[in-house]
């Protein structure tokens, strides 16, 4: 269905620096937290890729490193044939108009002096957009997110509206510029259920009718199945599994994915109530474990694990894992 | 209500949308920081409504910035004229009566004419001083907090050395070698004060920073300054303008003390010359209440208008600080 | 029946005028079961539950209604005999222990205190007692020296269980205890709650805005939205076969991990009414695509199974209602404003 | 650790620079230092003497270097008008400045925090109502005049105190310790520290009710209520010891601020303090003693500030692990 390749990640890391302690000094010790660590994929144009994992897993980090609002520690961000790193201000403008951001928190994405309308119009008057356009512009936009019917609260504040008409509006401001790339990082986790399927079905329309390429982060494995085609799982700063959604949900490969999966509760009384297949919590991420950091916690580790990193490699046909163990699982469960 | 419009779908965002285009174009956009400034002046009046202390603050502001307006009508003499009896006798420590409403100083000085007249002196030391501190201490809060790093440093150590400097006897050492005028207090004031604004600020610049419309003016191209004056110091006028209000009081404080020390200028009349006369003159000895109770009582009230319109502003615009 | 609640009202005073926050909800809690409260936000439900310990903003107040526990109406006990339940009998689980937990104290010692204060242990008794409350919810006992603050969203969580069940009470009230968590932990906590939960017998009352969570959890689930309860019944019942249209919308608009076929969901329109002064007759009228002229007046509870009730009209329709709900096309257009 | 380090090192440096600016802002500023001294009647030997004698003819660096040789090692100069060596003078005087400063601190904050709290509990209440602008009015009032009015009615109009010193005039003490643990030294201290006490109790006053009030909203406090624990518990225990921190930084800014401040105090009681020091030598041009109080009090101002900071990180918890992790 989508072809050309828009977004390019090669060995992407980021890690931050922790103020060093007397003990750090005496001991030599450079504490810093590997929150992205050596990830790559790559983002067709019009493809929706879901990236899901707990918090502190990097997803928010890698998030925001694709908007260059971070500067990645090593590896490269390669945006329609364009390196990230090297823009100046002049395609750094370009790459804003092409590339926007959906924000988690409606309640604090929009300025709380500016009314709605001047929200919206912001990003035009930002990247220098000719003035005869912005009206236009604003029409269509108001349209796809079906805010057609709430003419009113365009001259309202943000403490006026409800969560989820903020979330519209926060939408809103990402899609006027029609951007070809979005990321959206966990848009209606602090919306009420029966408002998050709005956001969600309009993340869906603007997904087909837009052609948009889309980064969907989340943490809830059931919201990135209903809104995205391809996903990736991570745990500790890298991808552990990368694969279409419908496979990685009903066959997931990478024991962590599977213990993502067996958690998640359903609204049916009859889910199986047998523990998940993996122990302990989660490790300190200053100084995770060696080798594959899910070793410490994973029902299959051998000592390989233990010892050195599992590569990604693709174990189907566009289906990438990273577990030494995968192989011996996928005869098992055929 | 708009009227009727078709279901949505790919096509038919052309027609919807042009239906939609009047209401988009016949309102004006505002684009500046204005529109942020106008919010905050709806919000200068809207407080009083709501706060008493924000009203009898602004009440007293207003009977003294009056009274300094018009003191030249309001006095009965010269402040600083000596005053002979008929019988050319000097009208020393005469108590308060139909000419003198407050007296006479030991000089032979309408103490009424004097307090009044020092209304003048108050408010000017005050206004400029607090103006002064408040402006240093929200542009410094506003760039050390917005541009951290090195600057940040550099700004927050120039704040310890000057909160290492004793205030008082800084400003006297000030006074006593350049020369005892208002100016030189106002200068003390504006040097030493200004580093608990500027850390108050900056730590809501901080906290403004990592708030999510920033992100999102960053990741719709704003560019760096316009971030810091159209999204940023909108948002810490209000707290600025709080500091205003409480620092004109400790600048009028810190002018009596001064004057108060014998280190303000003899020319000019204040209500800290006033005291430090009536101290030199024994008139604490003598029980002349009407002459040293008078200006002090004025310094409180003054001062105290600072506090309540802060106070007041304060609960109304930071709720959840409510104190 | 160890808790049974008869048409509780709650109301809040504000510069605006009187907020009926809980208007008139009855429910029941039976021994040693665990009574899920669903409802989106503002609908209520932690000023209902925190009512159950008679703990409340000075703004808000009791205006109508009892609360039955093991007999006895709590509404009308002195301060001084509330008080003695105060944990002994009814516990509380915050949903974020982070602020729950008082940050200049070590999380031990904070068990400690209610077990000497309230529990009448000695000092090394409620140490001992403290260690073993750490065993049982998982935490190591070196954990009781830390402070909040050191402690992990899961740990966490974990520590506000183990301060509930400090005084082994019979009734635990636990307001979304695991919402703030990640998947994996969240389901370590829940297995870990419900079993010391079967093991004490212990009855509960457990808010939570996500029906999944009712679902693995829960025995009995009681939906509340603009301050009533819209239903309740046995889980399963109510999960199978939702009589009320806001149930069957909170159903519909919830995207589930095991759904095979495509089904699109489908949102309920607007928002919750304004309950400064709530619109007469039923409360979800104005977004509820089967609402009818009798929808005006006001609803009465109807029986629709076994302790399965619904506060709808057309109750009897439902299954016509759940199959019409189906189509996304049904709620879209509902809502004008 | 680290941070403490840091923070040392940071008041050590805040010091220096004081110093340094003190240093030439007594010698670059108009009206030479001398001018007091030198009139018609000197000649011009003596002039040469005396400037020869305070080290004036040599070159503004030298002056500096030795300035900061002598200070380094305690001796801070001549004093002009005294004819005794600085530190001598100022050490007379310092005791004096910290047992008013200390016993009025003392005084103000124990009924600031109490009745603090106390506002905090009875919170919308009439009490409230006349207690918040109570406060705000001593913080408003200059702290001179507070000590005229005391001294107007409490010593001269009833006579129940003396007008003013440390001592009564006469007594003979044998040493230190001894002039200052008398019944006549106390007598003498309690209007100062009346007055400096007054203007003082504002700031733990406004502060602890305001802490106070934040933390009694908080989830923890209702939790606590939850467990049944009695409200003397939760106020003292819980409340009062969150709210106590801010206070704690407050009191020891307030030392450092205090003693720089209570110059007018000591000056209306004429009160043998180092800020009495100060301004007279301020007005007498005795320029060394001057510059020799005023590096004590700075000294004083920039410790305090460093215990300040300290006290901050130590007592919470939370910053305590922040920093050092």
């Amino acid at each position: 269905m989508h072809e050309e390749i828009l977004l390019d990640v090669k060995n992407l890391s980021k890690s931050f620096i922790l103020s060093r302690s007397v003990g750090d000094v005496i001991h030599g010790r450079h504490p810093q937290v590997d929150a992205v660590s050596d990830i790559s994929f790559t983002l067709k144009r019009g493809e929706t890729i879901g990236v899901v994992g707990e918090s502190g897993c990097g997803k928010t980090t890698l998030g925001r490193m694709l908007l260059k609002l971070i500067e990645p520690t090593s590896g490269s961000i390669d945006f329609g044939g364009e390196d990230l790193a090297s823009l100046d201000r002049d395609s750094e403008l370009a790459f804003r108009r092409r590339a926007q951001l959906v924000f988690q928190n409606p309640f604090d994405a929009l300025n709380p002096h500016f009314t709605i309308r001047r929200s919206i119009y912001e990003p035009l008057v930002n990247t220098r957009v000719p003035e005869n356009q912005h009206d236009q512009m604003v029409a269509d936009v108001l349209i796809r997110v079906q805010m057609d019917r709430m003419l009113h609260l365009l001259d309202s504040y943000p403490h006026q509206l409800s969560g989820g008409q903020l979330q519209r509006v926060v939408l809103a401001r990402a899609l006027v510029l029609n951007p070809e790339f979005i990321v959206a990082d966990e848009p209606v986790s602090m919306l009420d259920v029966s408002v998050r399927a709005g956001i969600l079905n309009v993340l869906r329309e603007v997904r087909d009718t837009m052609g948009l390429a889309a980064v969907f982060i989340s943490h809830d494995l059931a919201l990135v199945r209903y809104v995205c085609e391809r996903t990736i799982t991570m745990y500790m700063g890298s991808v552990v599994e990368d694969g279409p959604t419908r496979d990685v949900i009903n066959r997931p490969l990478h024991p962590y994915t599977r213990a993502l999966v067996q958690a998640v509760p359903v609204p049916n009384v009859a889910q199986s109530h047998e523990p998940l297949a993996l122990t302990g919590n989660l490790p300190d991420a200053r100084n995770p474990p060696p080798g594959c950091r899910f070793s410490d916690r994973c029902p299959l580790a051998e000592d390989i694990c233990r010892q050195s990193r599992p590569p990604l490699r693709t174990a189907e046909p566009n289906r990438r894992v990273a577990c030494f163990m995968v192989p011996e699982m996928v005869a098992e469960t055929g | 209500m708009p009227q009727a419009i078709e279901p949505m779908g790919p096509a038919s965002t052309g027609r919807a949308s042009a239906a939609l285009l009047p209401h988009l174009t016949t309102v004006p956009r505002r684009t500046g920081p204005l529109p942020a400034l106008a919010l905050a002046g709806k919000a200068f009046w809207r407080v009083p409504r709501e706060s008493h202390y924000a009203k009898v603050g602004l009440v007293i502001y207003l009977i003294f910035a009056l009274t300094a307006i018009f003191a030249d009508q309001l006095v009965n003499y010269e402040p600083l004229e000596i005053l002979f009896a008929d019988n050319y006798q000097l009208r020393r420590n005469l108590p308060p009566t139909a000419d003198h409403w407050l007296g006479t100083s030991y000089s032979g000085r309408d103490i009424y004419s004097q307090l009044v007249m020092g209304t003048r002196s108050a408010l000017a030391v005050g206004l400029t001083a607090a103006i002064c501190v408040v402006a240093i201490g929200t542009l410094v809060g506003l760039i050390a907090g917005y541009f951290g790093g090195w600057i940040d440093n550099l700004l927050m150590r120039l704040a310890d050395i000057a909160l290492g400097i004793p205030f008082l006897p800084f400003v006297i050492v000030l006074a006593s070698f350049m020369g005892a005028a208002q100016s030189n207090v106002v200068l003390g004031i504006a040097l030493l004060l200004w580093p608990n604004s500027a850390r108050v600020i900056r730590s809501q610049v901080m906290s403004l920073r990592e708030r999510a419309f920033i992100e999102a003016a960053r990741v719709t191209g704003a560019g760096k300054w316009r971030i810091l004056f159209v999204h940023i110091a909108p948002n810490v006028l209000a707290l600025s303008f709080l500091y205003t209000s409480v620092a004109v009081g400790w600048a009028i404080l810190t002018e009596a003390s001064v004057s108060f020390l014998g280190f303000g200028p003899s020319d000019t009349v204040s209500w800290g010359y006033m005291l430090q006369d009536a101290y030199a003159s024994q008139a604490l000895g003598r029980g002349q209440y009407n002459w040293f109770i008078p200006p002090g009582l004025c310094i409180v009230f003054v001062v105290m208008a600072g506090f309540f319109i802060s106070r007041g502003y304060e609960e109304v615009l930071f709720p959840k600080l409510k104190g | 029946m160890l808790l049974s609640v008869k048409d509780l009202k709650i109301q809040y005073k504000t510069r605006k005028g009187i907020v009926h926050a809980v208007d008139g909800i009855s429910f029941d809690v039976p021994e040693g079961k665990v009574v899920g409260i669903v409802g989106e936000s503002g609908c209520g439900k932690t000023t209902a539950v925190r009512s159950l310990l008679r703990v409340m903003p000075p703004v808000a107040s009791y205006a109508g209604g009892e609360i039955n526990f093991d007999g006895s109406d709590i509404l009308k006990l002195s301060e001084r005999e509330m008080n003695k339940l105060r944990w002994r009998d009814i516990a509380y689980i915050p949903q974020s222990a982070m602020n729950a937990l008082d940050p200049v104290w070590r999380v031990g010692d904070q068990i400690i205190e209610v077990l000497t204060k309230r529990g009448g242990f000695k000092k090394a008794k409620a140490k001992l007692r403290a260690e073993e409350l750490f065993e049982m919810v998982g935490l190591e006992q070196k954990r009781l020296r830390d402070y909040p603050h050191q402690f992990s969203g899961g740990m966490r969580q974990r520590a506000s269980i183990a301060l509930a069940l400090a005084l082994s009470p019979r009734l635990a009230i636990a307001d979304e205890p695991v919402t703030a968590l990640d998947v994996i932990i969240q389901r370590q906590v829940l297995d870990t709650f419900s079993r010391l939960q079967r093991e004490f017998g212990l009855s509960v009352v457990l808010v939570t805005h996500d029906i999944s969570v009712v679902a693995y959890v829960c025995d009995y689930v009681v939906v509340m939205y603009a301050g009533k309860i819209v239903e309740k019944g046995p889980v399963k019942d109510v999960l199978s076969s939702p009589s009320h249209a806001y149930t069957i919308g909170l159903y519909n608009a919830f995207p589930e991990l095991s759904a095979d076929e495509e089904r699109e969901l489908s949102p309920i329109e607007g928002g919750p009414p304004q309950l400064l002064n709530p619109p007469e007759g039923c409360r979800f009228r104005d977004r509820c695509p089967f609402a009818q002229e009798i929808c005006k007046q006001e609803p009465v509870e109807v029986q629709v199974g076994p302790e399965h009730f619904s506060l709808c009209h057309r109750a009897h329709e439902a299954a016509e209602m759940r199959e019409k709900a189906r189509d996304p096309a049904v709620w879209r257009g509902v809502v004008t404003a | 650790m680290k941070y403490v380090m840091s923070r040392l090192l940071y008041a050590i440096l805040v010091l220096w620079i004081v110093g340094t600016i003190l240093f030439f802002m007594f010698r670059l500023m108009p009206g030479s230092p001398l001018a007091a001294f030198i009139d018609q009647t000197t000649t011009l030997e003596q002039q040469q003497a005396l400037i020869a004698r305070f080290g004036l003819d040599k070159s503004l660096f030298q002056q500096y270097t030795i300035f900061l040789q002598n200070a380094l090692q305690g001796d801070l100069g001549q004093s002009f008008f005294h004819r005794r060596p600085v530190t001598e003078v100022v050490m007379e005087a310092l005791p004096n400045t910290v047992i008013l400063t200390l016993s009025g601190l003392v005084v103000a904050y124990i009924f600031g925090v109490l009745a603090g709290a106390y506002l905090a509990w009875r919170r919308g209440s009439a009490v409230e109502g006349i207690g918040i602008p109570l406060a705000l009015a001593t913080r408003a009032a200059p702290e001179f005049w507070l000590g005229m009015v005391m001294l107007a009615f409490f010593s001269f109009h009833l006579g129940w105190f003396p007008a003013g010193g440390a001592n009564s005039v006469g007594l003979e003490y044998d040493n230190e310790w001894r002039r200052i643990f008398t019944v006549d030294y106390l007598h003498h201290l309690i209007l100062p520290v009346l007055t400096l006490a007054i203007y003082l109790q504002g700031l733990p006053l406004l502060l602890m009710r305001s802490n106070m009030i934040e933390i009694l909203q908080e989830e923890f406090i209702t939790m606590s209520k939850m467990k049944g624990l009695g409200s003397r518990t939760i106020v003292l225990n819980h409340a009062a010891r969150n709210a106590m921190l801010p206070v704690a930084t407050a009191f020891a800014l307030g030392i450092g601020s205090a003693i720089g401040g209570n110059v007018v105090v000591e000056t209306i009681f004429s009160w043998p303090g180092i800020g009495r020091l100060l301004v007279n030598a301020v007005s007498a041009s005795d320029y060394p003693l001057a510059q020799g109080a005023f590096m004590i009090i700075t000294a004083v101002l920039v410790a305090m500030n460093f215990v300040a900071d300290m006290t901050y990180h130590l007592l919470d918890p939370r910053i305590r692990h922040a920093a050092s992790n």
